[in-house]
């Protein structure tokens, strides 16, 4: 990176060097997202289809196509610290339509997977992975609707994890074998203190 | 998998046909696809050419495997070769079978002038197929039955 | 009839714990159609695809795996309610069947709680179950229906993963299907079309719970075209979707200033009414936007 | 195994002695495989008297080598280790007939396509294959006989199928240089696709008024037979000798020349168009895509050539109203029945032409679902002036003037979802552009909008007309249009795309959009190119020859192909590649006689026991069993027989002699590959 460090920190931050140089940009970034969306990415031709049918785009900056474009050239910095990765609603239609059949909501699904591996997360995110680890259950039972099953001749609680809590503790290994718990409890910890 | 004798390299013959399977495989040369050496192609105007004998010839003389590969269905620049080719290649398959050769050694594809990456693709299944199996039987070198042939 | 068409009910987080109406309605109703949704018991979240797909997605696969297991292990197909679930269950089980190298990874895990995920079973939406003609088709869902639906207007939202990526889906058209339209009219009840159907209702890949006000502000586009169009309710096949439209106008009330009292139904609570269900057996009460001038008009 | 020598040779054959040449191919092959090994190992072979290699064996000094060798070594067979036969056999065939040696024994081992270039990370394999491959090269050599090709005279009459103008200008090409040339259109009118455009770019030409003089003359021409609806039902043959079938299907209308072989005297269609005011039945003219209606009894347009009208039986009711209206001319015969005819042509040039592609297999734009929503040949009717509305473009849902249109640009091209075309359409930038300019000309007011991913302008002045187009206030939006929405009211629509240079989601609101769909080949053609043996690259349009060296050729000697049928054409294109397979055409037939290769089947008598089973297996029927001295024994007409072997892989006796690839051959290069060489 070529640093200007002016005295004034504000110049050096205003005239801040924007060139793209090729040290910029990491190769295994580019390989690792193709690997884990499970499509060639590279083969984007940049048509804009997919942020023309985009929902969440015309009211963010958050732009599908510019993703792809940080994925082609490994412009791993960008793509992960950028909030608007966390825009997406995952509704497909970009990759329905996409005129080289390419899958641009798994490649942001795959940038998000490796934004965790860097504690970039938003809270909510681990917050139901801690609710799953205790119940089973991303959205677990409350007594208002135990009373309305009842009511309706359901059981108060439902057949799942909450009725065989016994099955919990399967779920608490699989987390477990991905440190998931571990990591949502220290992320959170961070954040919230 | 059984493992395959040290120093034992697949030899597989192919016989194609001029007008198809030749030019696409011309056509994987221009555009530069790799695939593996151990395929030795011999050209025939058609796959109708293609006399039982020939192959039984190339096992009995220690083949590993044989390709044969023609036009597509509808495609042939004789209306018909390649149909009646692949009715001969039933034929060949089960007399393999009887002389207890497997019959996976014996293949036959239909590879057109423009599809030249499927050629290349086609070589790579039957290399691979070889390699599974292992030495023919009849191999001069490794194969059980060498010293009846 | 041929026997009853015997599928585990999976039933995910929302539709349980939210919608409880829904749960009912789905047994009651299928029940009348000829198909037994019985428990899976110790299922657990799905998991939500927008959540743990965007977190690992080795984990998604794992729990997903899980509860495919759990219906293995009874022998049964799983008929679901959620879009949602459809997507995390439909897809992995789909995919560990054709990915040997992915399913050996998911066994390994699911080795320590002593499962295996063997690929015996398939997983239909419950909507998919009630517009095949071999299983039940909309001739079948008219006969059952006692009180028709008459004089409202319903606008259909068709939500994401039910049908999209189309390359891995089989039901048909993603850019203008019609045959929820179909089972919505099969009820009795109109149907109108509305600008960009086919959007999505916002809430999805955890964008709910990340900025509420974004996933609103798509909801909000919907909820206007749907008006313009004249429409009086919503009917959806996701229950996730239902708790976007339903809380979510409470939500843009107090957000955006705008009020609506579009009442939202899942499929199935308006099958439950159509098949003469007293409103008190779905729990209607729930709902966040009052069903009542709704009921009002229909029955 | 039959004997290693052909019933027909007389004398010993000489003690073999071949010279193998390896040629490095600069470094094609030189690249990837050693070549002193290979020249070392060939020294090796038995028979082999001669090694030498070039840089360049293609070259005329590397030819030279090997007619010197034939000369001092008195050499039998050449081997040349080098590229495909297929490019280059023709060459040294020459250079060994310069020799003095019969130039079929030559035979090639293709070291460069079918080895260096496809392993060139492996010199040990492919200098191991190299080797391999001379070996079975030489072992062939040695047993290869003295072949003379046959020459076979050439009907002096060429085809060209399909009339548009591709068709129209190959056939007026043969006709004036003296070639009798029968011209088959499907439709019941010459002109194509290129009569139902308006204006033509980059030029701005009518292309009615450029296209007419052409079909007049068509028409015209005593050289050209035109057969319109018309279609190639059969083909026998080869070339010099195509015999073709054309199914020529009733009309129910006869031409004055038809009348007058009945007897009628003055009497056939003159087109006056008495008989379609009367018909009561009305279908949409497809010639209008559908959109302006004609009378069961119809023409395409005014200016069709053969001006004779046709019956559409599926409307037709045979009232017989048309044939009183018709009066004394009496042309209409409503119990016509199709007509099957038999012509002898030498070459023939296919030119099917395109179609649209149907585009609302892309449902994201909504074609046949919103009514605003129309195709650019619709397009191009709607702004005709001879169009369904006169030259006024409307909107379908009211009727009304568009101001505001959207011009969708890879419609269906560049699409490798499967459900488009993979490949570009090549002509549809071009004429966006000129439709653009045609409604700024023609409606005040009007805004184009062109959504493009790349405007591909490459042609001569197609660049400086894109920069009119831009001067003259089109707005290019640089975003492929990901979806399109109808307002259900005002039938409006919303046109959705990203600007990609600006960075934004678009939505215009547009009054009409104009999808500038993809092509492909037309219905017809996949049944007609079956029927000549001439094989679609995968794009599903005709094969060329060769791309480059041979475009108008196909691998089927004296078929050719022209035109958009080859791939994607526009105008100029396609008139250029129709004067160049007319050229290709009319060689053979001036030369009236063509060299086939000798490859055909030779019955050895002595081995053939007469059972008679290959004679149903050849495709060609040249084979006929006869009686010889007490005998039945199988008997080749040689000038039927192609050489594909199909009987000589078959004969239960081994007494069928395939020339150039005859069993022991075969046999011997098996051998050579599998047991070192010997036998």
């Amino acid at each position: 990176m070529v640093t200007k460090n002016y005295p004034d920190p504000k110049l050096n931050e205003k005239l801040r060097d924007r060139y793209y140089r090729r040290d910029q940009s990491n190769p295994d970034f580019t390989k690792e997202t193709e690997k884990l969306a499970g499509s060639m990415a590279h083969m984007c031709y940049q048509c804009g289809t997919c942020t023309g049918g985009c929902p969440s785009a015309p009211r963010s900056t958050y732009r599908i196509r510019e993703f792809m474009r940080r994925g082609v050239l490994g412009l791993e910095e960008e793509a992960l610290t950028d909030p608007d990765l966390w825009l997406c609603t995952t509704c497909y239609s970009c990759t329905d339509r996409c005129p080289r059949d390419l899958a641009p909501t798994d490649v942001i699904m795959a940038m998000r997977n490796l934004a965790f591996r860097r504690d970039i997360v938003p809270v909510n995110f681990l917050k139901t992975v801690q609710a799953i680890y205790a119940s089973g259950h991303g959205v677990p039972n409350n007594d208002t609707n135990r009373a309305a099953r009842e009511k309706l001749g359901l059981t108060r609680d439902p057949p799942t994890t909450h009725m065989y809590p016994e099955y919990i503790k399967g779920i608490q290994k699989i987390l477990d074998h991905y440190k998931l718990k571990e990591n949502a409890d220290r992320i959170v910890k961070e954040r919230e203190g | 998998m059984a493992e395959n004798p040290e120093g034992w390299q697949p030899r597989i013959l192919a016989i194609i046909c001029n007008w198809c399977s030749y030019a696409g495989a011309d056509l994987a040369g221009g555009a530069r696809i790799q695939y593996p050496p151990d395929v030795r192609a011999i050209r025939v105007m058609c796959t109708g050419r293609v006399d039982a004998l020939f192959i039984m010839k190339a096992f009995t003389d220690g083949a590993d495997s044989v390709l044969v590969s023609g036009c597509h269905f509808g495609d042939c620049h004789y209306l018909e070769g390649n149909y009646k080719a692949a009715k001969r290649m039933f034929l060949v398959k089960s007399l393999l079978k009887n002389i207890g050769l497997d019959d996976r050694r014996l293949r036959m594809t239909f590879v057109s002038a423009s599809e030249g990456a499927k050629w290349a693709k086609v070589i790579e299944d039957v290399v691979n197929v070889t390699h599974e199996l292992g030495p023919s039987p009849f191999n001069r070198e490794y194969g059980e039955l060498k010293n009846l042939v | 009839m041929n026997a009853d068409r015997k599928y585990a009910f999976y039933l995910g987080c929302i539709a349980p714990n939210r919608y409880p109406g829904s749960e009912a309605a789905s047994i009651r109703t299928s029940k009348k159609l000829g198909i037994d949704l019985v428990p899976l018991e110790g299922a657990s979240c799905c998991p939500a695809p927008g959540a743990f797909g965007s977190i690992d997605l080795n984990v998604w696969y794992a729990m997903a795996a899980r509860n495919i297991v759990l219906a293995e292990q009874k022998g049964l197909d799983i008929a679901l309610v959620c879009n949602g679930c459809y997507k995390s269950i439909y897809e992995v089980n789909h995919k560990l069947k054709h990915d040997k190298a992915l399913r050996e990874g998911v066994n390994e895990v699911l080795k320590e709680i002593d499962m295996e995920f063997k690929g015996t079973i398939d997983v239909w939406h419950l909507g998919e179950l009630l517009y095949d003609p071999e299983i039940v088709g909309v001739e079948k869902i008219r006969e059952s229906v006692k009180v028709p639906l008459k004089g409202v207007k319903i606008a259909v939202h068709y939500g994401c993963h039910l049908l999209k990526p189309k390359k891995e889906r089989h039901l048909g058209s993603t850019e203008n299907p019609m045959w929820v339209e179909e089972l919505v009219e099969a009820l009795g009840a109109e149907t109108v079309q509305y600008r960009n159907k086919m959007q999505c209702c916002g809430a999805g890949g955890g964008v709910r719970g990340y900025d509420l006000a974004h996933a609103l502000d798509i909801t909000n586009e919907k909820l206007t075209n749907m008006v313009e169009a004249g429409a009086e309710a919503v009917v959806d096949l996701c229950p996730f979707c239902q708790l976007q439209f339903d809380r979510g106008q409470i939500e843009i009330e107090e957000k955006f200033g705008i009020k609506y009292d579009m009442p939202v139904f899942h499929y199935a609570e308006l099958l439950g009414l159509a098949q003469g269900m007293n409103p008190s057996e779905l729990a209607l009460d729930l709902h966040a936007i009052n069903t009542e001038p709704f009921l009002k008009k229909v029955l | 195994m039959a004997e290693a020598v052909s019933p027909t040779t007389s004398e010993k054959p000489k003690a073999p002695r071949i010279g193998v040449y390896v040629c490095h191919c600069g470094t094609n092959i030189a690249g990837s495989i050693d070549i002193n090994a290979v020249k070392e190992y060939a020294k090796t072979l038995p028979n082999v008297a001669v090694v030498d290699d070039y840089q360049y064996m293609c070259s005329t000094p590397g030819q030279g080598k090997i007619e010197t060798a034939i000369k001092e070594q008195g050499l039998t067979g050449i081997v040349v280790a080098a590229c495909s036969p297929r490019l280059h056999e023709p060459t040294f065939r020459t250079a060994t007939k310069e020799g003095g040696l019969n130039p079929f024994r030559f035979e090639m081992a293709n070291i460069r396509e079918q080895n260096s270039w496809v392993h060139m990370h492996d010199q040990a394999g492919a200098t191991e294959k190299a080797k391999d491959a001379v070996r079975i090269a030489v072992a062939k050599a040695t047993l290869l006989e003295d072949l003379y090709p046959k020459t076979v005279p050439v009907e002096h009459a060429a085809m060209v199928v399909g009339a548009g103008v591709a068709g129209m200008q190959a056939a007026l090409d043969l006709a004036n240089s003296g070639i009798k040339t029968y011209l088959i259109e499907k439709a019941p009118t010459i002109g194509g696709r290129m009569s139902q455009l308006d204006k033509t770019f980059p030029t701005l030409d009518c292309s009615q008024c450029i296209l007419t003089p052409k079909m007049v003359d068509v028409g015209r021409s005593e050289n050209i037979v035109l057969m319109v609806n018309a279609e190639v039902e059969e083909v026998q043959g080869y070339i010099g000798n195509f015999d073709v079938t054309i199914r020529r299907k009733a009309t129910g209308v006869l031409s004055p020349k038809e009348a007058e072989a009945r007897g009628i005297v003055g009497g056939g269609c003159t087109g006056c168009g008495d008989c379609a005011p009367v018909c009561p039945v009305t279908k949409p003219n497809i010639f209008e895509m559908g959109m302006a209606p004609r009378k069961a009894i119809y023409i395409y347009h005014p200016q069709v050539v053969p001006l004779l009208y046709t019956i559409d039986w599926d409307a037709c009711v045979k009232c017989g109203l048309c044939v009183e209206a018709c009066g004394t001319k009496q042309a209409i015969d409503l119990e016509m029945k199709d007509e099957l005819v038999q012509v002898k042509v030498g070459t023939v040039i296919l030119a099917t032409g395109y179609e649209v592609f149907p585009i609302e297999n892309k449902e994201e734009w909504g074609y046949k679902r919103y009514e605003n929503v129309i195709s650019s040949l619709e397009f191009e009717r709607l702004i005709c002036a001879s169009g369904p509305t006169g030259g006024h473009l409307v909107r379908p849902s009211d009727g009304a003037t568009p101001k505001r249109i959207a011009f969708v640009l890879c419609a269906g091209s560049r699409d490798s979802t499967g459900v488009g075309k993979a490949y570009c359409s090549r002509f549809c930038c071009m004429y966006s552009l000129k439709h653009a300019h045609q409604i700024m000309e023609k409606i005040p007011g009007a805004v184009p909008y062109i959504f493009y991913m790349d405007i591909r302008s490459f042609g001569k002045a197609y660049e400086e007309f894109y920069y009119r187009i831009q001067d003259e206030g089109a707005k290019f939006i640089r975003g492929r249009v990901s979806n399109i929405q109808e307002d259900p009211d005002t039938k409006n629509l919303r046109v959705y795309a990203e600007d990609t240079l600006l960075g934004r989601p678009m939505e215009i609101e547009v009054d009409m959009v104009v999808l500038a769909a993809a092509v492909q080949p037309t219905e017809l053609t996949n049944k007609t190119r079956k029927l000549f043996g001439v094989s679609c690259s995968q794009d599903g349009w005709l094969l060329e020859a060769h791309p480059k060296l041979n475009p108008c050729g196909t691998t089927t000697a004296g078929v050719f192909v022209a035109g958009a049928c080859q791939s994607p054409k526009d105008i100029p294109d396609s008139v250029a590649s129709a004067e160049g397979a007319a050229s290709a055409a009319s060689i053979p037939i001036h030369r009236g006689e063509v060299e086939l290769e000798p490859y055909y089947a030779m019955c050895v008598e002595d081995k053939c026991a007469g059972c008679g089973m290959c004679v149903n297996l050849c495709p060609y029927s040249a084979l006929a069993l006869v009686e010889k001295d007490g005998r039945t024994v199988m008997q080749v007409t040689e000038a039927k027989c192609k050489g594909c072997g199909t009987c000589g892989g078959f004969c239960p006796g081994g007494a069928i002699w395939m020339n150039h690839f005859a069993t022991p051959q075969i046999v011997a290069q098996i051998d050579a590959f599998l047991l070192g060489g010997e036998q």
